[in-house]
């Protein structure tokens, strides 16, 4: 039992968030924020660098690699609040032409809403009667279709894996800013209300990377159906925290909280939400 | 202990019930949110509806249960609140009818009763926020004048605001509590500038507010110069005090409201979400019955709410965060959706625990003053 | 409207606070927990100072006050940790023979349980196929009963009310504890960790204390089931606070908290417990 | 990332599961819990057939991954954790065999191992619980023995101890994590007082113990003298760190057993009981992960677990008492009969989130040591 990263899942991790700061940053963000489409250019990048082809076999022209390793880089894509259906496009490679190549943007219908429907060139299952809403996420367009979509289990595993970003992203930025932040004459990290605010961030967000990591592993229902609740608690409830060390500081729309908190809503909401995760984690204990 | 009101605060309730009957509906509809001077105009004229009627100086002038009762009905008549004239209503004008000399009450008192003047309210600055009273914007004496250099943040209604309820630093050298005033600033003076301020929930309806050499007359002091700490500290327990009776009412509705869409589409079947909807009913209720107690102390004690308002706020923000968590529970996927009801709502709520004082602020109040723990540092 | 006590209302709490210092002190307490029996004379006592039939209408030999003045008297029984079948005696006043003068004791199935059945002169309703339990409550011994007994809202009430005093008294013993235990060179109430744990046990009970009364004052359902519901929380979390503000030193047999924990456990289970409470409430959102 | 183990591994889990189902069945029927020396015997008992077997050590001298496999199937097995040999395999042992000498290895460490000998825990003292170094027990040093005067609390097993793991304070001069050593106390010197302590679950697991003038020889010192504090923090991490592998295996055990229970008798319909449980599932199952993410971070570094610990404990200790508040909410009214079961476990999780360092303390080490935030004072 080694359940560490080995050398090239860490090297992968670093090559992923070194690819994403370069090609992704905080202009970028904010420009996406503002109403940008998806960046073509950037997702054909993705593609080139094997994104959506991590988990296709080499014989079919992927990179063959296993769900740990997709693990680990949408749990970067999370922390850097990459944009686009990154989930539903992965998992059309093979399938859908150029998909595994970042030449076709699929969507896909998650529970009972569609994210980048109107950008995608190529949407799954039937979504001719999905609606446009008013998305609470800027970063993430939505509609929404009148009969949940089958929830995949694979989509499951890879949101939690992004919410782990999330959830490890807003410790970072709640620690960042105790540390430099004065108030009263020194930072706010010397107090202990926001000291035990930021333990209770890596807290959540260590316990998720646990749940996470083994359940991309074994690839087990129930171990899948623990690493969404886990992450879903850890990216939602760590980005209210986060929020909260920020004070007045996090409530601007300049801030990149909220984007976090937002996000963690939506994937929250994918594959219908966690109580049928709940349900199934009881079940399990009568099996 | 008694919840009933007297014969005379019933009588006030009959007529003020009937009054609204026949005001609201002539009143013109809301305005488009990103709209300021259609909302100004639409809050002040409301605001002068309720003179014209006698209810307007219900804010602070009358009895805190003629106060309970007004807030009461007009929230459950779906009436706006104070909206435009919140400051001057609920913070300036408390503040100036406490502690102003006769000049200045008749001369900014009658305005924002009659919906003809907007206050804002310059207080935190973006090194200035849990800490207020670290505030750095300077006023330096000149003859008859204060010449203001600084900056305020979290500035609500600015773009629109005729007054700015202003800390302004009178003695650098000083101990931190001992060196600010207290000013009433023209929003219109030379060297004011603002700059709208969008939050997380996509509004502006803060502002920032730079003051760059602003010329402010020491008549519009109010208080003793130095003294303006102890004058803040008026205007904040009003603050937190019985600033949200509206608003309880309101998230009961607002509990209703959930519980009615949940019926409908189904979800009401949902053992937990029903249960957690109970429970915020039970949460509410008792906020309420908070808010009496509140009030009743208010009207026994003088007026001015004590730290116990520091209990309310602290159990009040984080429930109301919860109410809305429910709602995004009753709405599922709706509640990804800006247009679904709430949803907006759910946004602002989160700024709860954190604005006029932040919970984990609150937490060390009531520890150190009302339980007389000693002090952390 | 005038919330507050009246002059009278806040001289029976103090008079029935003196009344229970002096004849149900620390020593007293000990003496119950180590397993003694239901002291008569004291329960005489109660009788003669009218604790019994507070409720009785005068024309009935009662002293004909309301529910305010029960909740009231109550609140400084949970306060204080009295022992006995108090409310079924109350509620049997007028109708058991000897109950208001507390010349007979009566217990009352309550729940799934009857409180002090064995130490009784009355059981009501039939308790015959009632079995003894080890209860978790040194100072309350328990029987079960095969079929829960109907729920008698006064009693819910009036348990509210002893569940406030609970949340008072742990506060209570949790600040004094604070100002004075030192730890680090300084009174533990120094830490932000503590002050805040303290300033949750009293945001809890004062939201109790509004809600208990207000449900005097109106008798209404609603506000009984709110009443119950807010009381229970801060009774039991406020408990479980206290012991952690105290450490190791709240976990020894011979300190005053566990016995609160366990005791606002008992009342938390009266009347089925808290599930009955939660669904009227949310029906009556639909009403 | 790899859950699976080695061959040699799984040889050696099976080869012990194989020595379990011969060694269960006649270990002799737990004894009255009251009786102190019956619990001894066979704590005892069960260590030295471990020893025979060739598993005597495997608490601190055996690869990380194998210890979990020996704690994992132990537990699943239904055997008896360490019990009275608590303190001396899981603190007192892995302390000496760090930092004893060759000789204080060889003089304690078999006896240990072999179920020979009992060690108690003397470390927090009435004035220092979670301030551990502001304690007072006081060595002076008189020739080649030290004599002590002092009182130590909540020392477990206390009663049939031979052995106490001591800190005293050798310096009172020195800044308070200076001055102090740590001893190894006969527990028949004279001078030894122990008064057994009654808990809040009614047990007397605990006791009180009084040093007057316990002469205790120099060379039963471990480590430096005046450098004890260092040599407490390698236990103190053995103890946050995976010395709660059994109990989570135990917990998820209990949490199956409480999904059965209420299928029994029909609690199972209540879906906020169901999703709880469930939810209870995520979470212990992530607490196992966390252990095997611990324990394969131990065994790539070297064995002494590191202040991840905390985070481990600080998500285990509430955990845990979710747990059997969960259990209670299953039993309905049987939660509070003392009979039945869970209800004694219950009372006793309520000291997880205070002893070996509060939930409180444990936050502050994970912001301050882990987080790199200021030191707050």
């Amino acid at each position: 039992m080694r359940f560490q990263l080995t050398e090239d899942q860490t090297a992968l991790r670093r090559a992923t968030r070194d690819l994403l700061e370069r090609r992704f940053g905080e202009r970028e963000r904010r420009a996406a924020a503002g109403g940008g489409s998806l960046d073509r250019a950037l997702w054909r990048t993705l593609g080139d660098a094997g994104f959506f082809a991590l988990c296709l076999p080499e014989r079919d022209g992927g990179v063959g690699l296993g769900f740990p390793e997709a693990v680990l880089v949408f749990e970067e894509a999370g922390r850097a609040l990459l944009t686009g259906p990154l989930i539903a496009t992965l998992r059309a490679a093979g399938e859908v032409p150029g998909a595994a190549s970042g030449e076709t943007v699929v969507a896909a219908a998650d529970g009972w809403t569609v994210e980048w429907l109107a950008a995608a060139d190529v949407a799954r299952p039937d979504t001719a009667d999905a609606v446009a809403v008013r998305s609470v996420d800027p970063l993430t367009p939505l509609h929404r279709v009148a009969r949940a979509a089958r929830v995949d289990p694979v989509a499951v595993l890879l949101t939690a894996a992004e919410q782990l970003g999330t959830a490890v992203r807003v410790c970072e930025l709640a620690v960042q800013h105790a540390r430099t932040r004065e108030q009263f004459g020194r930072p706010i990290g010397a107090f202990q209300a926001v000291q035990h605010l930021c333990a209770g961030l890596l807290v959540r967000a260590e316990t998720a990377r646990a749940a996470v990591y083994a359940a991309a592993v074994t690839g087990a229902r129930t171990d899948i159906a623990a690493a969404r609740l886990l992450a879903d608690e850890a990216a939602v409830d760590g980005a209210r925290d986060c929020l909260q060390v920020h004070g007045g500081m996090g409530f601007t729309w300049e801030s990149e909280v909220h984007l976090h908190l937002k996000r963690a809503w939506v994937r929250a909401g994918r594959g219908g939400g966690g109580a049928a995760a709940e349900e199934a984690l009881a079940a399990a204990l009568t099996a | 202990m008694d919840l009933s009101h007297t014969p005379e605060d019933e009588e006030f309730r009959a007529r003020l019930r009937a009054w609204l009957a026949t005001a609201l509906p002539v009143l013109p509809p809301p305005p488009d949110p990103a709209d300021w001077p259609a909302r100004r105009a639409r809050d002040l004229g409301w605001q002068r509806a309720l003179y014209d009627a006698g209810y307007g100086e219900l804010h602070w002038d009358a009895s805190p249960t003629t106060r309970l009762i007004f807030l009461e009905e007009t929230e459950a008549a779906g009436a706006p609140y104070v909206g435009a004239n919140f400051v001057g209503l609920l913070h300036a004008g408390p503040t100036i009818a406490a502690e102003g000399t006769d000049g200045q009450r008749r001369r900014w008192l009658p305005p924002i009763l009659r919906g003809e003047e907007v206050w804002c309210q310059g207080f935190s600055e973006p090194g200035a926020g849990s800490d207020l009273a670290s505030l750095r914007t300077r006023a330096r004496r000149d003859g008859d004048h204060y010449v203001v250099d600084g900056s305020k943040i979290w500035t609500s209604h600015a773009e629109v605001a005729d007054w700015c309820e202003l800390l302004v630093r009178t003695d650098p050298d000083a101990p931190r509590h001992r060196g600010i005033s207290w000013l009433a600033m023209p929003m219109d003076a030379p060297g004011v500038t603002v700059r709208p301020l969008r939050t997380l929930a996509g509004s502006a309806e803060f502002a920032e507010v730079f003051l760059d050499g602003v010329r402010i007359p020491v008549a519009n002091r109010v208080g003793a110069e130095n003294d303006g700490w102890r004058v803040t500290m008026v205007t904040l327990s009003f603050e937190r005090g019985t600033a949200f009776v509206g608003e309880v009412v309101a998230c009961r509705r607002v509990l209703r409201e959930l519980a009615a869409a949940a019926r409908r589409d189904g979800r009401w079947d949902d053992a937990v979400l029903r249960r957690r909807l109970g429970r915020l009913n039970a949460e509410f209720l008792a906020l309420w019955r908070l808010t009496q107690w509140n009030v009743s102390e208010a009207a026994a004690g003088g007026g001015v709410p004590g730290v116990g308002g520091s209990v309310f706020k602290l159990r009040y923000s984080h429930a109301r965060q919860d109410l809305y968590d429910a709602a995004a529970d009753v709405l599922g996927p709706g509640a990804l959706d800006l247009d679904s009801p709430w949803v907006l709502d759910r946004l602002s709520s989160l700024s709860y625990t954190i604005a006029a004082g932040t919970s984990q602020i609150q937490r060390t109040i009531v520890a150190e003053r009302m339980l007389g723990l000693p002090r952390g540092r």
